[in-house]
Formats: C-alpha cells, sequence, structure tokens
C-alpha cells in the first residue's frame, strides 16, 4: 500500500483535530472561536488539497498548454470562507455582549453567574 | 413564466425580501412585507405540492446547467409535503410576530430582526429542496446565521449564552457536514445528490466512505438536536423572542430530520445505512433513551418554554425512532410526526408567546389562574396540548398511532410500552401548565391582564385548529407521507 | 487641491494600467476611469478633512536621494550583517539617541524616519515636532546619523519640492 | 534550481521567525515575527510563482504584503488600548 | 516537497495556539496560521482561495479579534478541570478521519474520481463556453452561480446579526464627547 | 495609554497610509474588474476595499473613516449589492431562461456570460465591501469606548 | 543575456543569505529593540534582492511591473510597521537594554 500519498492528509487530520479540540476544551468564548477558525481552515485545506493534479497549474487558461488542477473544491471553498468568516464575525459579536452582559468571557464564570441569579 | 419558476422563487423570493427590508429600515413596513412573502411563500408551496402530486417531481436546474455540472432543486413528494409545513407555519407565525416582536425587541432592531426571519425561512426551504450536497450546506448556514441572530435578540442576558453555544455546537455540525460531503465527493467527484446516489452503489466497502457517512450523521444529528448532542436547544428555545421560538421548534429541527432521511435513504440508499452501517441501532436505543429521559426532565421545568423545548427532544426522538424501524409504516409515522408535531409546537409556543405578552412571563408560579383572564388563549394551549398527548381526534393522535403500529409491526412490544409511558409522561408535566392555569389563584402581587389582543389569538387559533382539523380530516397527511415513505423506501413509483 | 488631484488623477489611471495590461480592451480602460473617479472622489474627501500639502513633484526628486540612501543601506547593512554572525568581533552596542529634526512638514519628517528606519542598525522610535528618538544598534551607527548629514539632505528634498 | 533554492532558503527563514514568533517573551517580539514571517511569505509567493513556471499571479503576492501591514497596525493599535502592562510581559 | 514543510509549520503553530495563554499571541498566531494555509494554497494551485484566505483570514479576522480582544481582555483564565472529556471526543473523531483515508485516494492521484467526474467539462469547455479565462470564476459566478448568491447572502446575514446585535451609533455629538472627557 | 498616544504620535503612518490608501482601493477595483483573467473577483476586491480602509481608519481615527462612508449609505449599499446578484438572476427568469441564466441576456451567448458574471460580481463586491465594513465599525466603534 | 542571468542567480542568492542573516539575528539578539534592527534587514535589502533578481528573470514584463509594485509597497511600509512597532513598544513601557558604558554620551549631537 502507498502511504505516502496519506501523510498529507494525515498532518491535515492533526491540524483538524488540533482546531476542534480547542473548541470542545477550552473555556474562554474568543479562543473558542479562535479554534473554530483553525478547524475550518483546516478542513479547507482538506478540500484543497483533494483537488490537486500532479503536475498541475492554477485553473486559469495559460496560453501554453498546461495541466489544470481542479476548480471545483476551490470555488467550494471560497464560499466555505465566506461562510467561515460569516460565523466569526456573528460569534466575536455575541462575545462581546455576552462580555458586557455578564462581564466575563469565561464559560465557568458566565455558568455561575446564571446560578446567582 | 412563473409556473416554470416556481422551485426557484419559493427560496428566492423571501431571500431577496431581506434585503428589501433592511432597504425599508422601519418595523412596520419590514412586518408588511414579511408577511406578505410569506404567504406567497405558502402559495408557492402548495402550487408545487399540487404540481408534484400531479405530475411526479418537478427537477429545476439553476443557470440551465445540467444537473452534475449546475445546481439543482429536486421537489419530490415528500420535499413539496415538508415545503407545505415549513411555509405553513411561517405564515401564520410572521402575521402574530408584528405584537410580539413590538413588545419584545427594540424599535432599532426590528426590521433586522424581520429581514433575519425571512432568511432564516428561505434557508430552511432551500434546504428542503436542493438537490445538491454542498448547496445544502450553504443554505444550512443562511438558515443557521440568521438563527443565532435571532435567538440572540431575545430580553434576557441569557439569550445571548444560548445563542453562543448553539454557535459554536451548529458550526461544529455544519463543519463535520463539510467534512462529510468533501469526502463524498472525493470518492465520487460530485456532488449531486442523485448523482452521488448511482455513484456510491459500488463503494459500500469503502471506509472512507463510512467515515463520510459517520460525519454526516453526527453532523446532522448535531443540528435536529439528537439526544446527546441537544445541549444547544433548550436554552435557545427559552431565551429566544416567542415568535422565533415558535418558528424554530415548528420548523428548523423538522427540516434537520428531513435532511438526514435524504441522506440516509436517498443518498446512502437503505441497504447501505442499515445493513452495512447498522445506523438503526445507534437510533433506536437513542430515541428510546432521549424520550424517557427528556420528558422525565421537562416535567420538573418550571419554565413553560423550557418544558416545551425539552419535550421537544423528546418528541424529535420519536421522528428518529420512526426512522430507524425502517419500515414503509415507520417512516410514514416520522413523516406524520414531523408535520403534526411542527403544528402542535407551533401551537403552544403561539400561546405562550401571547402570555408572555400580557404577563411577561412563562414561569409556572407567575402564570397561576391565567385562565381566567385569558381564557382563549389558554383554551388553545389546552388543544395543542391535547393534541402533544395523543389524544383521538388530534393530528398527535395520528402520528402516535402510526408510530405503534410499525413498533407492532416489528413486534416490539417493549417500544410501544415505552411510547405509552412517556405519552403519560406528558400528560404529567402538562397537567402541571393547566392545572396551574385553570386551578390556582391569581397570584396577588400579578396586575390584572386582559385577553390577549387579536393579532397573537387568530394565528394561535388557526395552528389549534388545525391540529383539529387535520386530526379528523386524516386522508391528506397521512396519503402524502405514505406514499412518501413508500418513495424513500425505493417501494413506490 | 485642484493639482493635488490632477497629479493623482494621473498617477492613478498609470496604476491602473500598469495593473491591468489590457491596454486595448475599451471596456476596461473604461472602467478604469470609472474606477479611477471613484477613487479619486474618495481620495478628495480624505483631502479635504485633512488639508497636507502632498509633495507628489517630491516623488520626482527622490530619485536622487534614493540612490543616496541606497549606497547607506549597502553599507548599514554590512555592519548589521556582520554583528549578526561574528557578535564576538562586532560587539553590538545599543544606543538611545535623540535627533533634532529640522524639516517643517510631516511629509518632511516622514520621510526622515522612514530613511532611518530604512537603513538598518538604526530605528525610528518616536517622532515629534521638534525631532526623532532613534535607537541603534551599534553607538557608531548612532554617532553617523548625529552627524546630520541625512537630515540635511531630507530637508533640501523638503524645500527643493516647493 | 536557483529559485528552488531561494524558496528553501525564504522556507527556513520563515522557521526561525515562526519560533521567535512562539517565545515571545514580549507580544511586540512577536508582531515583529509576524511581521517578518508576513514579508517573508510575500517574497515566498513571488519566488514559487517562478518556480511553479506561472509568474503571472503577482496580485497575490501584492495583497499579502497589505493584509501584513494593516494586520500589524491592527495588532499595535489594539495592543495600546488593551493597556500594555498586560502585554507586555506575557512570559 | 515544499506542502510538506508548510505543513509541519501549520502543526507547529497550532499546537502554539493550543499552549498560549495570552489571547493576543493566540490571535496573531492564528493570523500566521491563516497565511501559512494561504501559502500552502498557493502551492497547491488555488491561487484565488489564497487571495481569499489572506485576505480573510489574515486580515479581516484577524482585527475583528483584535478589536473583540479590546474589548474582552487579552488573559484567558487557567482551566480548573482537566479536558478528558474533549480529550477522548477528539481524539476518537481524529481516529475515525484517519481511518477513512485508508480507502482514499492517494494525494495528487490523476486518477481519482474527482479528475474524472463533472471537474474535466469545466476545465475543457468553461474557456470556450463561458469565454472566461479564469475557470474559478467561471464556475463560481455561472455553473454554480447559485452557491455564490448564498454566499453573499451569507455575508450578508452576518451583517444583519452584527448590527443587530451590537448596532452603530450615529457619529458621536461633540456634546457626548465632551461628557466623556 | 490613550491619553499619552496623541495625534502626533501617528503622524508617520498618517502620512504613509494617506499615501497608499488611493492605491489601495484602485488596486481592490482592479482586483474586482480582472476576476475573469487573473485570481481575484468581487468576494478578494470587496475584502481589500474594506481593508483599504480600515487602515484609513487605525491611521486617521475611527470617527473619519465613518464620515468618510458612512453606516447610513453602507446599510442599504449592502442591500443593494444582494438585490443586483438576485436581480440578474430573475432577469434571467424574465428573458425566458431560468434563474441565474446567462446566456438570455445577451445575444452572442458568451456575451451574456460575460454581462451575467459582470453584474453578479459586481454585486458580490459591493455587498462585501459594505457587509465588512459595517461589522468592523460596529466593533471598532465598541472597543473605542471600551474602559 | 547570460550576464543577466547570472546576476539575477546571484542577487537571489545574495537577498537569501541576508534573510537568514536577519532571521539568525532575530533569534541571536537579547532584546525586542535590538531585533527589530535584525528584522530591518531582511525587510529592506533581502527583499529588494530577490525581488530585483525576479524582476530580471521576468524581463520588461507585466510581472516586473508588479514585482516593482510589491518592492515599492514594501519599502514603504515596513519601515513604517518597525516604525509603530518601536513606538509603541516604548509606550508600552518596554526599556530597551542599552550598552552600558556609553549610555549616555552621544545623545547630544
Amino acid at each position: 500500500m502507498n502511504w505516502v500519498g496519506l501523510y498529507n492528509y494525515w498532518i491535515v487530520i492533526f491540524l483538524m483535530m488540533t482546531g476542534f479540540y480547542i473548541v470542545v476544551s477550552q473555556g474562554n468564548l474568543v479562543k473558542k472561536l479562535v479554534g473554530l477558525n483553525l478547524f475550518q481552515t483546516s478542513v479547507f485545506i482538506q478540500y484543497i488539497s483533494m483537488g490537486k493534479m500532479p503536475g498541475g497549474t492554477a485553473p486559469i487558461e495559460s496560453s501554453a498548454p498546461a495541466v489544470y488542477s481542479n476548480p471545483l473544491p476551490h470555488v467550494l471553498i471560497l464560499t466555505a470562507i465566506v461562510v467561515g468568516v460569516a460565523t466569526t464575525a456573528l460569534g466575536l459579536a455575541l462575545a462581546v455582549r455576552i462580555k458586557q452582559a455578564y462581564g466575563t468571557v469565561e464559560e465557568d464564570r458566565i455558568r455561575e453567574e446564571d446560578r446567582n441569579v | 413564466m412563473i409556473a416554470a419558476n416556481l422551485p426557484a422563487l419559493q427560496v428566492v423570493l423571501p431571500l431577496l425580501s431581506a434585503p428589501l427590508c433592511v432597504l425599508l429600515g422601519r418595523g412596520r413596513a419590514a412586518w408588511l412585507l414579511a408577511t406578505v412573502v410569506s404567504w406567497l411563500a405558502l402559495a408557492i408551496a402548495a402550487a408545487l405540492l399540487r404540481q408534484v402530486l400531479a405530475q411526479g417531481a418537478v427537477h429545476y436546474a439553476f443557470g440551465d446547467w445540467a444537473a452534475p455540472w449546475g445546481i439543482e432543486y429536486v421537489v419530490d413528494g415528500t420535499a413539496a409535503f415538508v415545503l407545505l409545513i415549513v411555509a405553513g407555519i411561517a405564515a401564520t407565525v410572521f402575521p402574530y410576530s408584528l405584537l410580539s416582536v413590538e413588545k419584545e425587541v427594540d424599535p432599532e432592531r426590528q426590521a433586522l430582526f424581520y429581514a433575519a426571519m425571512l432568511l432564516c425561512l428561505a434557508g430552511l426551504l432551500g434546504i428542503v429542496i436542493t438537490g445538491d450536497a454542498f448547496n445544502l450546506f450553504v443554505l444550512l448556514e443562511i438558515s443557521a446565521l440568521s438563527t443565532y441572530t435571532l435567538v440572540s435578540l431575545g430580553q434576557d442576558r441569557r439569550a445571548l449564552t444560548a445563542a453562543y453555544q448553539y454557535l459554536i455546537l451548529g458550526t461544529i455540525g455544519a463543519t463535520f457536514i463539510l467534512i462529510g460531503v468533501g469526502l463524498l465527493y472525493m470518492l465520487t467527484g460530485t456532488l449531486n445528490m442523485a448523482d452521488l446516489a448511482e455513484r456510491i452503489e459500488g463503494l459500500h466497502q469503502s471506509r472512507t466512505l463510512q467515515t463520510a457517512f459517520a460525519f454526516l450523521v453526527v453532523g446532522i444529528g448535531l443540528k435536529l438536536a439528537l439526544f446527546p448532542m441537544h445541549l444547544w436547544l433548550p436554552n435557545a428555545y427559552t431565551y429566544a423572542p416567542s415568535a422565533v421560538s415558535a418558528l424554530l421548534s415548528a420548523t428548523a429541527t423538522k427540516v434537520a430530520v428531513y435532511v438526514l432521511l435524504r441522506f440516509l435513504f436517498t443518498i446512502f440508499g437503505t441497504w447501505f445505512s442499515f445493513s452495512d452501517m447498522n445506523v438503526d441501532w445507534i437510533l433506536i436505543p437513542l430515541a428510546l433513551v432521549a424520550t424517557f429521559s427528556m420528558s422525565l426532565v421537562a416535567i420538573f421545568q418550571n419554565n413553560v418554554k423550557r418544558m416545551l423545548a425539552y419535550s421537544s427532544v423528546a418528541q424529535v426522538a420519536y421522528m428518529t425512532l420512526g426512522i430507524g424501524i425502517v419500515t414503509v409504516t415507520g417512516l410514514t409515522a416520522a413523516l406524520l410526526h414531523l408535520f403534526n408535531h411542527a403544528l402542535i409546537k407551533g401551537a403552544l409556543f403561539l400561546a405562550l408567546g401571547a402570555v408572555f405578552y400580557r404577563i411577561g412571563s412563562v414561569q409556572l408560579d407567575r402564570m397561576q389562574g391565567i385562565a381566567r383572564e385569558m381564557p382563549w388563549t389558554m383554551a388553545a394551549f389546552v388543544l395543542a396540548a391535547l393534541s402533544l398527548i395523543g389524544v383521538p381526534m388530534t393530528v398527535g393522535f395520528v402520528s402516535k398511532w402510526y408510530l405503534i403500529l410499525a413498533a407492532l409491526e416489528k413486534g416490539w412490544w417493549l417500544v410501544v410500552v415505552l411510547i405509552l409511558i412517556t405519552s403519560l409522561m406528558a400528560v404529567v408535566y402538562l397537567w402541571r401548565v393547566i392545572e396551574a392555569a385553570y386551578f390556582r389563584p391569581r397570584p396577588a402581587d400579578r396586575e390584572a391582564v386582559s385577553e390577549a389582543p387579536w393579532g397573537l389569538l387568530l394565528p394561535t387559533w388557526v395552528l389549534a385548529l388545525a391540529n383539529l382539523y387535520l386530526g379528523i380530516d386524516t386522508d391528506l397527511s397521512v396519503g402524502v407521507a405514505g406514499e412518501a415513505a413508500q418513495r424513500l423506501m425505493g417501494l413506490g413509483p | 487641491m485642484i493639482l493635488y488631484l490632477s497629479a493623482l488623477l494621473f498617477s492613478l489611471y498609470g496604476f491602473w494600467l500598469l495593473l491591468s495590461g489590457f491596454w486595448h480592451d475599451s471596456l476596461l480602460l473604461g472602467l478604469g476611469g470609472v474606477s479611477v473617479l471613484l477613487v479619486a472622489v474618495l481620495a478628495a474627501r480624505i483631502e479635504r478633512r485633512d488639508p497636507e500639502h502632498h509633495y507628489l513633484s517630491l516623488l520626482v526628486q527622490l530619485g536622487a536621494y534614493w540612490f543616496w540612501l541606497l549606497r547607506k543601506i549597502l553599507v548599514a547593512n554590512r555592519d548589521v550583517v556582520l554583528a549578526i554572525w561574528r557578535p564576538q568581533r562586532y560587539p553590538i552596542s545599543p544606543t538611545e539617541i535623540r535627533l533634532a529634526s529640522s524639516q517643517r512638514t510631516p511629509t518632511g519628517r516622514t520621510i526622515f524616519a522612514n530613511s532611518i528606519t530604512l537603513t538598518p542598525g538604526t530605528v525610528a522610535m518616536e517622532v515629534d515636532d521638534e525631532g526623532i528618538v532613534v535607537h541603534a544598534l551599534q553607538t557608531q551607527a548612532a554617532q553617523d546619523l548625529a552627524r546630520g548629514e541625512m537630515d540635511r539632505r531630507v530637508s533640501r528634498l523638503e524645500r527643493s519640492a516647493k | 534550481m536557483i529559485f528552488a533554492a531561494t524558496a528553501i532558503a525564504i522556507l527556513v527563514v520563515m522557521g526561525l521567525a515562526l519560533i521567535r514568533a512562539f517565545v515571545g517573551p514580549t507580544v511586540y517580539d512577536r508582531v515583529l515575527a509576524m511581521n517578518m514571517f508576513g514579508t517573508k511569505t510575500v517574497l515566498f509567493i513571488a519566488v514559487f510563482g517562478f518556480l511553479s513556471g506561472r509568474p503571472d499571479f503577482m496580485d497575490i503576492a501584492l495583497v499579502y504584503a497589505l493584509i501584513n501591514f494593516v494586520g500589524v497596525i491592527a495588532v499595535l493599535k489594539y495592543a495600546q488600548r488593551v493597556g500594555a502592562g498586560e502585554c507586555a510581559e506575557d512570559g | 516537497m515544499i506542502d510538506i514543510v508548510l505543513l509541519t509549520f501549520l502543526a507547529a503553530t497550532a499546537i502554539a495556539v493550543v499552549r498560549h495563554r495570552n489571547l493576543f499571541a493566540v490571535v496573531m498566531l492564528a493570523g500566521i496560521y491563516s497565511l501559512l494555509s494561504a501559502g500552502l494554497f498557493v502551492t497547491l494551485d488555488a491561487v484565488d482561495v489564497a487571495f481569499t484566505e489572506a485576505a480573510v483570514g489574515a486580515g479581516i479576522s484577524t482585527v475583528l479579534f483584535l478589536a473583540t480582544l479590546a474589548l474582552t481582555g487579552p488573559r484567558e483564565a487557567v482551566p480548573v478541570r482537566k479536558p478528558y472529556l474533549p480529550m477522548v471526543v477528539v481524539s476518537i473523531t481524529g481516529a475515525a478521519l484517519i481511518w477513512g483515508t485508508l480507502d482514499m485516494p492517494r494525494f495528487a492521484d490523476p486518477q481519482a474520481p474527482i479528475h474524472q467526474h463533472v471537474a474535466p467539462r469545466y476545465i475543457e469547455t468553461s474557456p470556450t463556453e463561458i469565454g472566461i479565462p479564469n475557470m474559478v470564476t467561471s464556475v463560481l459566478a455561472s455553473y454554480r452561480g447559485y452557491d455564490t448568491f448564498g454566499e453573499v447572502t451569507v455575508i450578508f446575514t452576518a451583517g444583519v446579526g452584527v448590527l443587530a446585535l451590537l448596532g452603530i451609533r450615529r457619529k458621536r455629538s461633540s456634546k457626548d464627547a465632551a461628557e466623556k472627557e | 495609554m490613550r491619553q499619552t498616544h496623541s495625534d502626533k504620535d501617528y503622524q508617520v503612518l498618517q502620512v504613509v497610509a494617506k499615501l497608499l490608501v488611493p492605491y489601495i482601493l484602485l488596486f481592490a477595483l482592479y482586483v474586482q474588474f480582472h476576476g475573469d483573467f487573473g485570481p481575484g473577483g468581487g468576494f478578494q476586491a470587496g475584502v481589500i476595499f474594506a481593508a483599504g480602509v480600515i487602515l484609513y481608519a487605525m491611521a486617521f481615527g475611527l470617527d473619519k473613516a465613518m464620515s468618510l462612508l458612512s453606516p447610513q449609505v453602507l446599510r442599504p449599499l449592502a442591500a443593494l449589492g444582494v438585490l443586483i446578484y438576485g436581480g440578474t438572476g430573475v432577469a434571467g427568469m424574465f428573458l425566458g431562461g431560468h434563474f441565474l441564466d446567462y446566456y438570455v441576456l445577451a445575444t452572442p451567448p458568451t456575451a451574456g456570460q460575460h454581462l451575467g458574471i459582470f453584474l453578479v460580481e459586481l454585486g458580490v463586491g459591493l455587498t462585501v465591501t459594505c457587509v465588512m465594513l459595517l461589522i468592523f465599525f460596529a466593533f471598532a466603534q465598541r472597543a473605542e469606548q471600551a474602559p | 543575456m547570460i550576464i543577466l542571468e547570472i546576476l539575477s542567480w546571484l542577487l537571489l542568492l545574495f537577498g537569501a543569505f541576508l534573510g537568514i542573516s536577519g532571521a539568525v539575528g532575530i533569534l541571536r539578539f537579547p532584546d525586542f529593540y535590538t531585533r527589530i534592527h535584525a528584522a530591518g534587514v531582511t525587510d529592506t535589502l533581502c527583499a529588494g534582492a530577490i525581488l530585483c533578481g525576479l524582476m530580471l528573470q521576468a524581463g520588461l514584463s507585466l510581472v516586473s511591473v508588479k514585482l516593482a509594485f510589491i518592492l515599492l509597497f514594501l519599502w514603504f511600509t515596513s519601515p513604517t510597521a518597525s516604525h509603530a512597532l518601536a513606538s509603541a513598544a516604548r509606550h508600552a513601557g518596554l526599556k530597551p537594554h542599552l550598552a552600558p558604558s556609553r549610555e549616555d554620551s552621544p545623545s547630544t549631537p
């Protein structure tokens, strides 16, 4: 079995899981969002990796004959990046409001505050 | 021209009205636009259903690019049915929202609120009929992002944390779906659902396909609040503005259930999902645990919205139970319950919204004796509650009946007993509300209130009566659901 | 203002042509015109808020100065690279020094400050109306600056542009 | 060949800058490393264009340079707002 | 070869993000992460994506994060509980993915299904069919134009959401400013 | 900290920013209109344009940036961008095609595609610029008022 | 032709060497303010050498023009960024390590 061709994917999976780990383990709302960003960016890398052609070039027609990489994953990821930044912006806006309402962005302290009310 | 473009209009109309709402900038005008659009959407959904029933599935290619190259909408029986539910609920919630929103949302934010409502509606409608796996993800995010916004606009500060939590879990779910779709694309080279289904056939042994399946199920599970992944739901429903709670509880999880159906049956195929992956072994135990535990939790809630939110998790579990049974009857039950639960929860939350409008709270102790002051509101609540319990002559009875039938077909007596027990538990928690509202004296410190205004009462009663009417005249819902179930199982035409 | 705007329009359109490289496509040329106008409107609004004479002719004059500066940069680079690779032979001696600056406009001071920073081994830390606080890697570089040649050259540049 | 050598050298520089960004010790060291890293990325993209035989996408490098600059200025601006004492020593 | 190096950098950055407690450092490292992945996209021929990722991930996102930090503070509390459960969840997810890669088409395999179906049409006929050299733009705006419509709507939704949450006050009057002083 | 950092401290930044910002904005528009030929397009252009204005805001203060492009103008423009995109699609519908069919927009089919893509990218660019700026203003305004 | 080629190679190698020097410096130097100088080396001349080397490769074309723009942009922004960085650090109260012996000697020009 040809393991070398998978090595890339394994690093990417490691990256994804690092991001995912930050999301689920950290208590700070802003850091969670950083993790979410990392997680999503890594998924993007995964998508883009699969579109690569050996010896290919960017899918923009050139005068010289060339092998082009697959443009479809690129299009999908362009959309996904936008979705990602939209989510980040909204999440940060929520974090700002939470800070103003609770005085903290730590999950544990927020939970305490809620219990006290 | 219009008839040919109905599938596109169904989604594009609300989508384009959202920026118009922002342009209008004023609460009432935006409301008027939103309401008219929601009615138009209902009309389109009805027309589509008729079209589909008459001539079979409708395919619509965006930009006139044929299917695997472009994006396609496919409206089949099931989709048209779910469209009708979503649009129908929206068409009652939107008119309702005028008064309720004026009370609960800042005047400056009202136009944005309606824009978000329209975007949410458009996203949900789009998810139902899209025939493209990636487009599904995009629409999912449109509806999700607008939902986070809507939830966060609740008055309580806990609405913010609820929305945040929802955002994190929802985005994890969406990213899982993205990973799943990516793996599928990697294996097949296509994103079109029909094309995917065809190409997956030969790949059942592929470990990559199995991973994709797992990720998609978990991702969708997060979105539909499948039992251990339901943590976002109770808070989100409790602290959202009333109109939003009603819209979400009636539509969002239902659409997610529908997406699960789509993936399990249409894309991966019954054989792969249930024989190779044995997803029913996971769905059924989870569903059983969920109905039982969530009903139990609901009994101990003092906030009625929260109580109903837990009840929603339990009810969604009924649907997954129906899916897990994997028979035509089971699926019929799931689809019927999808339809009926939307009506039930819609009515219940609208009634609660009316109560909240008057007394500013839905805590049980604040609601004591409310029935004397707001008889019509509480009557609608009782009607919908009976339906939730599953009393004959209501829609709730119909779907439970089919669910029990499906379990009996399989000879699963234990499941039947459990369904009956959880129905009894529903009686218990709903009784707490009814007892408080009807048989307790009004707390001394509460000001006297009057009946809810017509603007709130009318939509509530429309849904409540729909519970009754469709419980008696079951031809349409059972007919459509049965046919759709047959087609999903690969038996029908 | 009018002078500034016309110079701006001219340079912006030149920038567009050089970026685009489609010199025969009338559509893109037209779009370029529209874009340049749009940007110029915004630039004019920026200018109106902070009316400050921008020496565009300075850019031309800059040529000779840059040549001189380039030589300074090369020499200074050698010092820093040596300090990096052979710290024993060429030890660093961080110094802070305050220079008087004879420029009269923010633009002039900016050119001076950025020239100081561009030459490795010295960084402008603080710029105000009277002078500039400079941090130098080696005392020698600071002393070199203190001799004031660069200051004079920048000031001459500033005056000639007027 | 020469492009490959240059690209590798730039990668090495990026790696070293990355180390400085990890170690700190102050926020400003990190910003410095980030700035350096950014400019090296610009160079890397430029060289890579030649390396891969399609040098006609220099716009990307230009965007990187721009974004890097805006990013550094933004960090400084907001670091100031938060209060310097907090960022100066972050071990 | 180059992509392996960049991936290693990415991994190192990701680990650093996990370990740092100063959120300013974390945000900056996240910006570097974005820049790095954008560099990786260039080496993987995705120039359009690199363009966007650099502008969005390293630019706009970083600025927004920083503005948020200015409000919420750069310090992260030290967690009280040990993150065992997250570790388990993440390990299971990662293991599932690794397992899933075993039957995957290899990296840069020209025979992979995605190079055989659908995409060839974009590559072969879009320059004549659409008349535009950049295939990404053709697919983005025409073949899958509806996705892009969705994308614009998503960004619009985010705008609606942020405005609804934070709002923008009209220009502060001088009186307001005087009060603040 | 804010007191110690007066406008004077930013003068180098201000001079450089004022010099560069027009070119950055023009570069953004170049990216917008050359998306057909090279990397770029509406989305990237919008973000770069926004980045240019953000740079201006960093150097000269938020108030000036907000009076340069006021939020009251940006908000309807953001909506307009979506409407341009949708309107292009609907126009395709009216001219006898499906939603987003560009072939029916003009007589030689490729000209129709060109026109469609141009309009669509314009909508994307407009919305992205405006929304990004609105989001930035919303955040930065809060950050200015931070304690 | 060959001369241009060789010249471009030399420039590229020179740039690469400067880049590595700067990176080593940024690791070796004792405090933040001295590190700025090391970074300065790489930002200015290294970028200049490499981009000029590339320009020679590209010849008289659009690519060269764009490389020139990049270079111009970098030379405008990187000193600005360095200056902003130093001034911000100074305002934050970060004290430079100064050479002890001649602390005050050159402060009067």
